[in-house]
């Protein structure tokens, strides 16, 4: 975890701070949900409470805690409670081990008297190397609260909401895991760090030794794999239990699906849970096909170099540039995440059918003929 | 020095560690009533034998452990699909998932 | 120095699940506590340097097996067995006896041979990477690739087979 | 592997969090008064029904089922897909795609058995 006191300090300090930055994203992602949708339905949404409803959420926040505590009578209690602290764990692993800014250099500095450093510190909660695997395999633990709860609160409906979703959700974990295999095949390496370094730069192909470029473009994942981000794009709607792949909380089908006995903090750490996954699914999509924290064009030297011809220090120009480029990458995070609740009010809930053809027989196939037509390309590319 | 010579872990630690993961996977196995249960308790004696494929290729420097490792992992997940397969069907049958249904099939 | 403190932790775990698995009356938790084992073993693999084998643990096996079994658990319902253990006191007597010689004979070996293994060992101190396992996998284990392929297949069909089987009054 | 300590620390920190909540909640929240009908399943008014065997359709195990052979097959691609670029560097990337290449045309003809076999179909 680091060296010395001060490293570990950094370190202990990032990770807490990025899983409170995930808990504090969901009360700002209600509020932009809830607007959004008043927006697009052409109403007012919440707006009594603070500017533009603003505290609205501080409102509902101050009434979960004061809800009633309740468990089913036929419930389990041990199971029930721990479904929803099950529900928060994947989504927080998997959000920390995204980078969300360049690496950047501490120079020596003193601190308490004494001198501390070099440091390079990486903006994420730690890094594991084998990137997208590690995410891909902490967050299929995602099922387990959903069959957690289903079966604590000993409800029909419950069980069904959670068979539903985990069968939706293991359906179309496939096409992601598949969709990514496109990806792979074009970066070479798992690792985020990597992946978003290749993407610097103008778009520039080498085919058979030649070199093609298009200097207008920026050299993004989405050029060389449109498929695979859609196809991925899709997989993470129908992985978050979002509409128009909700099926799981179909209300006029099963009330509330398998959080039907919650109510008040446990119902509100499930939610934590879904906002957590879309936060992840729309990192990974910034970082694999729209170049990460980068901004188009220009790396993290020049703007370091350009704040120091300011007169800034040193390790300040470094955590100014490390900063920016965090608010680039939200920013590429929450155009997506504004996608989720576009999509929600412009696209009807699908049949339970169409939803497992659609995983199995559809967006299967396209996923395999993405990975085929990318590893011959790639051959023919760099024979 | 006590302390250090405490937290070196070496190959037999792992080697030990397995050997008893193993044997509880095989008491699992033999004291249990529950069908579903003996398959899990298989289910430990293959990672139990994974552990220790892995441990000797990491004090061994060799990649041959991980690959087995992987086979083993897909062996096991196709053994305890058709497993599970079998119980869903035994169930539908005799209502109950328990070794005791191998006294009905005499007849 | 940090490696033993964490192979004792996971180790303590690791044990404390699988008696959970040996002992607990209610098959759920049974299946729960396998679930727990699952992913402290994938932990000791990323102990053990091979991350890749750790995420496959946790995708495979605490993502997708044990799914399958916790979701099987969930339909049959079944309630904590009053008699969770088969045969009479001397056989499961005799059961015990036979698993902890097992255990003791092959720890007794591992104890025995530590100057042999710690003397010839040289540790590894770089991460196993996915290349290396890669270029076996593809090269010199191929047929057995090729061939677990087949296996899966044929078990994908196998499974449709018994799944369609009729009997009984449950809905199918 | 040094990186293991954080992801230990943040899971457990995690675990300790959703713990914290759902304990403080339950002693800041009112009591709740008992009664028998609010300990039945919310069933939308309707007197609960739910007994201990409900009839789950074996479908959803089907699909379990085959979600993890298929997942397996997917896991067999990503250490192909990472080492691929090399392979062909290397001089036998052909061979490597060869052998990708039967993998997946049984995972196609195993696929397009469940399509067949309507072992996919939900009514």
């Amino acid at each position: 975890m680091g060296s010395d006191l001060v490293e570990v300090l950094i370190n202990s300090v990032k990770l807490v701070l990025i899983f409170l930055l995930m808990v504090q994203l969901v009360p700002i992602l209600v509020w932009v949900e809830r607007r959004g949708s008043a927006f697009i339905q052409n109403r007012y949404g919440p707006n009594r409470v603070g500017p533009f409803g603003l505290m609205q959420l501080l409102a509902d926040a101050v009434k979960f805690v004061f809800k009633e505590e309740f468990v089913p009578g036929k419930g389990h209690k041990l199971i029930f409670y721990a479904a929803p602290v099950v529900a928060l764990i994947p989504g927080a692993l998997a959000f920390a081990a995204i980078p969300l800014a360049n690496t950047f250099h501490l120079e020596p500095f003193m601190f308490l008297g004494e001198s501390w450093g070099p440091y390079d510190i990486n903006f994420q909660g730690y890094n594991v190397g084998i990137g997208i695997v590690f995410i891909l395999g902490v967050s299929s633990l995602g099922a387990y609260a959903l069959l957690l709860a289903g079966w604590g609160s000993a409800n029909k409906y419950s069980l069904y909401g959670a068979l539903r979703a985990v069968a939706q959700m293991i359906s179309y974990e496939l096409a992601l895991g598949l969709s990514i295999v496109g990806a792979i095949l074009v970066y070479n390496t798992f690792d985020f760090h990597s992946i978003i370094a290749q993407q610097a730069g103008a778009l520039s192909f080498t085919i058979s030794g030649r070199e093609l470029g298009i200097p207008f473009l920026p050299n993004w994942g989405i050029f060389y794999q449109p498929l695979g981000a859609f196809l991925f794009l899709v997989a993470a709607f129908a992985e978050t239990n979002r509409l128009p792949f909700d099926l799981p909380e179909a209300e006029s089908e099963l009330i509330a699906g398998f959080h039907t006995e919650y109510g008040g903090m446990k119902m509100l750490m499930f939610y934590l849970g879904e906002y957590g996954h879309m936060l992840v699914a729309s990192a990974l999509l910034v970082t694999f096909y729209f170049g990460g924290y980068q901004l188009p064009f220009v790396s993290h030297v020049m703007i370091e170099d350009m704040l120091k011809s300011f007169g800034l220090g040193i390790n300040m120009a470094n955590v100014l540039t490390a900063f920016l480029f965090f608010t680039v990458f939200m920013i590429k995070c929450l155009i997506f995440l504004w996608i989720y609740v576009w999509v929600r009010w412009t696209l009807p809930r699908f049949r339970y059918d169409q939803l497992m053809d659609l995983g199995w027989k559809t967006m299967l196939p396209w996923a395999l003929a993405n990975t085929i037509v990318t590893a011959v390309v790639v051959f023919l590319a760099r024979i | 020095m006590q302390v250090n010579d405490m937290l070196a872990v070496g190959l037999n630690h792992y080697l030990f560690l397995s050997a008893i993961i193993f044997s509880i996977g095989i008491l699992t196995v033999l004291l249990r009533k529950n069908l579903i249960v003996i398959l899990m308790g298989i289910e430990l004696m293959l990672n139990a034998v994974n552990l220790s494929f892995i441990a000797f290729s990491h004090f061994s420097n060799n990649a041959n452990g991980p690959v087995i490792v992987f086979f083993v992992m897909t062996l096991a997940a196709a053994e305890a699909g058709v497993g599970l397969a079998l119980m869903v069907t035994i169930f539908k049958r005799f209502k109950v998932v328990d070794i005791s249904i191998f006294e009905k099939l005499k007849n | 120095m940090i490696t033993g403190y964490l192979f004792y932790m996971l180790a303590f775990l690791l044990i404390l699940f699988s008696l959970g698995v040996l002992m607990h009356s209610s098959p759920l938790f049974s299946s729960l506590n396998l679930v727990g084992s699952m992913i402290v073993l994938s932990a000791m693999y990323y102990l053990l340097q091979v991350p890749f084998i750790a995420a496959v643990q946790l995708i495979v096996y605490a993502g997708a097996v044990m799914v399958l079994f916790v979701m099987v658990m969930m339909m049959f319902d079944l309630k904590h067995e009053i008699k969770i253990f088969s045969g009479g006191f001397i056989s499961n007597a005799i059961k015990c006896g036979l698993a902890g010689f097992f255990a003791f004979t092959i720890g007794a070996t591992a104890f025995m041979s530590t100057e042999m293994i710690s003397g010839s060992a040289k540790v590894k101190t770089e991460v196993l990477s996915v290349k290396s396992m890669a270029q076996l996998l593809f090269k010199d284990y191929l047929i057995e690739f090729e061939v677990l392929g087949v296996i899966l297949l044929l078990v994908a069909v196998g499974a449709v087979a018994l799944s369609r089987i009729k009997g009984g009054t449950h809905a199918s | 592997m040094e990186e293991l300590v954080p992801i230990i620390a943040l899971g457990g920190f995690v675990a300790l969090f959703g713990t914290a909540i759902v304990v403080v909640t339950s002693l800041i929240g009112p009591k709740p008064k008992q009664n028998d009908v609010k300990d039945e399943a919310y069933e939308c008014g309707i007197p609960g029904q739910f007994s201990g065997h409900s009839k789950v359709p074996v479908k959803y195990y089907l699909t379990a089922i085959l979600f993890i052979l298929f997942d397996i097959e997917i896991i067999f691609m990503y250490p192909w897909a990472v080492t691929f670029g090399d392979s062909i560097t290397e001089g036998y990337g052909l061979q490597f795609l060869a052998a990708m290449g039967v993998f997946i045309f049984i995972f196609i003809f195993g696929l397009f058995w469940e399509v067949k076999s309507k072992a996919l179909e939900w009514e």
